[in-house]
């Protein structure tokens, strides 16, 4: 269930291009996959590799296993120096200097040579190639080369790559979240297998499945939301089954939550009553009692501050709603929230400062910053995406009367 | 108008910035005879002489308006977002202060790239002080030099064509006389090629500084290197990194909104159920889709598992049903049950009819890096006796 | 307690941070007969037995209290503020991710350190992975291994005293079989010397990833150099920088306030002239300050401006114009002019009085760096005949 | 006036030590400087010198210029190599191990050895120093230096060294307000020589003296502010003539900027009846004619949108203070605001998207990072202060009446 290390039929998996572009495919046998200009693969020819190699596909899709992907053919060469004349002084750089046109490339893609054939055969065609500083001769080749490699390498989806997914299609889907704030929640709110945790997921279930792999099948997790069904639209990249959906994921709409009386009664049938139901009857009894002992369960563990976490992603106001649901939360235990803008988290820690239930409520801003490792050229990436929002971390007490009086 | 006055109203040959939107500033040169064309419409120079700077105008057409705006060196630099080598403001702004340029400062810059920098020194130097600018490649320096001229800035800047790394800062053109310079700026791929040259043009009877501006750790390190071999001192690197921030408006959701919206529906659906019944389940029942595993994505899962039970125009009897909820209504026609946060609808930022916070916003790329800054000083010559 | 149960109640035996304030967390043992001394008084581990974890007690005097916290990795390293070597949350909570440490995960850490980081993955790598962590300085090897054994870890984790970069890291203490880890952090001064290493011990089967933690600059020059020629690919270098925030209240100063205020001083001043003449200056007057160049700092200027003209014990006539201007004020007693933003007083934060805006402030002192983290992966070994 | 390239009498000046503390002092000549444990030094010494030697202290006070400070003895020693195995391993670093007392080293100092040849001592005394590794030798080094070198370098008070002065003493003064915050304001409000600008300097002076700093003595600065008379305490560190500031400087209290009324009346009296006056008379008659013509000015300048630009740094709630006073800003001049908190700014960028009197209000935020440059040791500093503040950026402008309808 959890071995994501080799590829199977029906997985959904995510193809990453030399290009540093994606694709999202579930992976079918007897499929050919069209990457475009990468080319075509047959998904027979990847089926039950391991994740993780890089694929070259070939004159008539042939893939063969290569070594060096996203990385520069040049690399033991020595132009770690910034040789102080090389600066592009004489270099004018229009388009016809460039002696291959992309028809001609293509045909030569066409023809079956390879990707580093392709780009040797740009090389020597670039009439002032030879005048280009080590620099841009490099950034030359990584440009041509994400252009020409006809390379991918297939991934298992997990927490990161979701992200990945929907920071590509539509951010506002995950709230904009980071993959270092997400991280951060992870680890503040204690999330480890064998634990139950209480989580408002408004982002297409990435906190539930990323909870889903730390948790390794062992413990439980009660989605709290706003609608007659939680949306954990983006579960369903993650390969997980729907037993293992089923054992470890139990849902309750805020009405339940806070209005037991709300859950629809349930009246436990004699084996004899059983046997006179029809069969169809019989499975519609059977789900009927899952879904009320579940609410049972539930109910329990929210009277009983049974939660060993509190994980919160929402689009409802925090400041209102998180003095409500402290009780069901455990003594000592983290509770963790998420917000995009740092002013709503504010707010709630304004809210807490005042509420003795949560000691320590801190605001955390996590950000990474990603840096070109080129040779001779380590610096921080130009732009990078803003964003990435603000955790708010915080402990669930129980204070003494006698203390804040 | 140049870069160093401050007139209030636009003459003929005056610098203007168009200002469409921030991302979108078009600097012209106002001529009589010619016309700014924008997605907004016409703008005729010769309705823009005689206006103030500041003053927003509609196009011929009256479709669309630009405000005409005065040149500053932070505009100037905005309205050339598609040019290399710009040396952003919050970069500049800081470079200006700890090199302490101030009226009457001598500043050695090389090279001077989109001229950005040029411009921001400009400003305060003032004409009791002087820039001596060098830029090696030719149609960059072409450029920077026709819009020095441009700018009204001739006076007080000199660019020479050179490579200083070879060549040195010495006798730069349309300039005899001593250098002292009291500030460097080098935005150079090898500074420490250029450093070892300075020295001659350097003041004496005064601290000088300079920055070294490299993008890569890798020049850095050579540069402090080279920095420290040749006597400067109080070597120090620093980053300087900024953002930009919007104001906004964020929606309260409050939970009692929600429990009510529950209520509602789990009301409706009831009801609904009740007269399906009634009906012997004529409608046919849509098959609720599943939330987990389910392939197309929705804007708000709440439809889906709405719609299907209690579409209003599905029976006649749901006229009731909208009575009998309405009161939770906002909206009196086409009533889709108790909706507190206008879901489904186009709701402005801010609407008095919603309850919102202030938030701000990170714009959504944001520069990461430009370059490491190496500051460092030199002390003034000893003229004194030691007194030891 | 251990760090890998979920215990409600406190026995004895367990480690209990005793929470006195966030900078003071005190990790204890509870021990019959052992009691807790801080300068809030006495708390005796037999009352903390029996407690429920979160549970606030007060000590012995009830002067003060104590909040009864279980630990985990987290807190933890919060509880360690002098100890060297720590990965912080940020830190290690992205590298837990980035290296996709999971229940049945098995990771290479070198070197242990203060434990801290074996401690945030001892959560997830659960009893089905497990943790080969080595640490050559012998004192913190000994200490770190008393730890693991203490927190219940033992089962999972093996460590070891040994220098990898000479000795390697095959055949750990405590453990026999095959390494096969598929996940590494390397905390080393040289992780270059370290690399090379590793290969006999890493799975081959599926994707290894490895995260090199490294203050300066030239160490991942050098790092990456090595994963290079080893082989591995991806390389990424990132760095995390992490802020904290606390909520606060701003109160708010209008500007109409103001102009009151200006209001009711010069009336107060005028009225204060006119007493003054009236009784022939027999008042001496003091010398206003001149506010440039004054040598001693002030709480504001307001204070030395205004009193020496206007002080209400001055005169038998001041309580008329106290009568005067008493509708201006909140405070009745003492009057010292309108006083809208409680100059002077202290002023509770958020003082239901006065008007607030919401606003957070950044610790005084931020951790601007950790170090570098290099990322990697090393891909399957080929064991497919090659489809070509 | 502006030349601070040498030491004057009667000057405050910024003296820095080794342990990159400083003192602040005015210079009298015939005195001696006390500087605690770095020793004594005779002002007269000094005076006339320019600024930026580094002293060192030696026997009977006596100065004598050096080179090389805040550097590193044995910097052309190649330790930019972190050999794999300097790692401390074998080292036990309690205070046994070094073989000076505190006590020792003071007489050493007293005896008249120089800085240098004390950390000699100190090195050939510390028993276990050999077994450091190059890294924390160097640290060791480094932090005997700042013990023991008795170096001093004086430097000019300008608003970079004045936000370190308060920064020191008590940073709420000034906001908390960084230098590359102030550098951004400068250079956001196009200050120069010859502009007139509206200041509301509640930082101490910090502001206006900036603006005098880049103004070179041309140009005026209306300060307006709520109180009597405002607060420029930081002004006379920088060393500007009481003249100078008297050209330069108007102030506007806010009742007699919205108020003009509130303006006590002048009346100007003819040549005979000045010459009937008393000469302290005349005196007052001529100051009081000054403060009138200056409200005058200001009014002036206020009611025909005559500033050059607008720069506020005050307690004064801004998104209610600025919409009223934009009117007193000149067409396509900037506005620029700080605020320590950026939910001021934010309130007030709002406040400002309705206006139509300012476009593009742009909220920035600039922060400095600073490295540690120690040969083969590159990287940020471990810790830094937080906080700095946040820029409001916006453009006056006269709206059209048809366009925002």
């Amino acid at each position: 269930e959890f071995d994501q290390t080799h590829i199977k039929p029906g997985q959904y998996v995510m193809i990453r291009l030399p290009s540093e572009n994606f694709r999202v495919l579930q992976l079918h046998p007897g499929q050919t996959v069209n990457l475009g200009k990468f080319g075509s693969f047959k998904v027979d020819d990847i089926l039950n590799h391991p994740y993780g190699y890089t694929y070259e596909i070939g004159a008539d899709n042939k893939l063969s296993i290569v070594n060096h992907n996203y990385e520069l053919d040049n690399q033991d060469e020595p132009v770690s120096e910034l040789a102080p004349h090389e600066n592009n002084r004489e270099l004018v750089d229009d388009s016809s200097v460039q002696g291959l046109s992309m028809a001609e490339i293509e045909e030569l893609k066409k023809g079956g040579l390879s990707g580093k054939q392709i780009i040797e055969k740009v090389k020597t065609s670039h009439s002032s190639f030879d005048k280009k500083t080590a620099f841009s001769k490099e950034k030359y080749l990584k440009r041509k080369q994400q252009k020409f490699l006809n390379q991918f390498t297939p991934e298992p989806i997990g927490s990161a790559e979701l992200i990945d997914i929907y920071l590509d299609k539509d951010a506002s889907r995950i709230q904009n979240m980071s993959e270092e704030s997400l991280a951060l929640m992870l680890s503040l709110a204690n999330v480890r297998p064998g634990g139950t945790y209480l989580v408002v997921d408004d982002i297409s279930g990435l906190l539930v499945g990323a909870m889903m792999e730390r948790m390794g099948g062992e413990g439980l997790i009660v989605v709290a939301h706003d609608n007659e069904h939680p949306n954990l639209d983006g579960l369903r990249y993650m390969n997980y089954s729907q037993g293992l959906i089923a054992k470890m994921i139990k849902t309750v709409n805020w009405l339940e939550f806070f209005e037991p009386s709300e859950i629809e009664p349930f009246e436990e049938k004699t084996t004899e009553e059983l046997q006179q139901l029809k069969s169809n009857q019989r499975g519609q009894y059977y789900r009927r009692r899952t879904r009320y002992n579940d609410s049972v369960t539930v109910q329990n563990l929210i009277s009983n501050s049974g939660f060993d976490g509190l994980l919160v992603a929402t689009g409802l106001h925090l400041a209102s709603l998180i003095p409500r649901i402290i009780p069901a939360v455990g003594g000592s235990r983290p509770i963790v929230m998420f917000s995009e803008t740092k002013e709503l988290l504010t707010e709630t820690t304004l809210v807490l400062h005042k509420d003795f239930r949560v000691i320590s409520p801190t605001i955390l801003e996590t950000r990474l910053r990603k840096y070109q490792t080129l040779p001779g050229r380590m610096h921080p990436h130009m732009t990078s995406r803003g964003g990435g929002g603000y955790v708010l971390w915080g402990i669930r007490v129980f204070p003494d009367e006698n203390a804040n009086a | 108008m140049s870069f160093l006055d401050n007139r209030d109203i636009i003459q003929e040959g005056d610098l203007v910035l168009a200002w469409i939107s921030r991302g979108d500033v078009k600097p012209i040169t106002v001529r009589k005879e010619q016309q700014l064309n924008t997605r907004f419409g016409i703008f005729p120079h010769n309705l823009i002489i005689g206006q103030k700077f500041g003053n927003q105008i509609p196009s011929v057409s009256g479709k669309g308006f630009i405000h005409l705006v005065a040149p500053t060196p932070e505009l100037w630099t905005l309205s050339l977002p598609h040019r290399t080598q710009i040396v952003y403001t919050p970069d500049s702004s800081y470079i200006v202060q700890r090199l302490k340029i101030r009226p009457g400062s001598r500043v050695i810059e090389a090279g001077t790239g989109s001229g950005s920098f040029t411009h921001a020194i400009s400003r305060s130097v003032d004409k009791r002080g002087h820039i001596f600018t060098y830029e090696f490649h030719e149609p960059r320096f072409l450029e920077a030099k026709k819009e020095i001229e441009d700018h009204g800035l001739a006076d007080i800047v000199s660019i020479t064509h050179r490579d200083v790394c070879n060549e040195g800062f010495e006798n730069p053109m349309d300039y005899s006389g001593d250098m002292n310079a009291s500030a460097v700026f080098l935005d150079l791929p090898s500074p420490w090629t250029a450093i070892p040259r300075l020295k001659s043009c350097l003041a004496t009877d005064r601290v000088v500084s300079i920055c070294c501006f490299s993008p890569c750790m890798e020049q850095v390190i050579k540069t402090v290197e080279t920095l420290r071999k040749e006597g400067f001192q109080r070597i120090e690197m620093v980053e300087i990194s900024s953002k930009r921030w919007e104001g906004h408006r964020n929606m309260v959701r409050n939970l009692d909104d929600a429990l009510q919206r529950l209520k509602d529906v789990k009301e409706r659906r009831l009801y609904g159920l009740e007269i399906r019944k009634e009906k012997n389940d004529a409608a046919k029942k849509r098959k609720i889709e599943d939330s987990v595993g389910n392939a197309s994505h929705r804007d708000s899962a709440v439809e889906s598992s709405v719609s299907p039970v209690a579409t209003p125009s599905e029976t006649t009897s749901e006229a009731v049903l909208l009575e009998s909820v309405k009161h939770n209504s906002s909206q009196n026609s086409s009533y889709k049950g108790y909706n507190p946060w206008g879901r489904g609808l186009r709701i402005r930022e801010g609407d008095p009819n919603y309850e919102w916070r202030s938030v701000s916003r990170m714009e959504a790329e944001i520069k990461s890096h430009t370059s490491y800054l190496t500051f460092a000083i030199l002390p003034p010559k000893f003229e004194l006796p030691n007194n030891e």
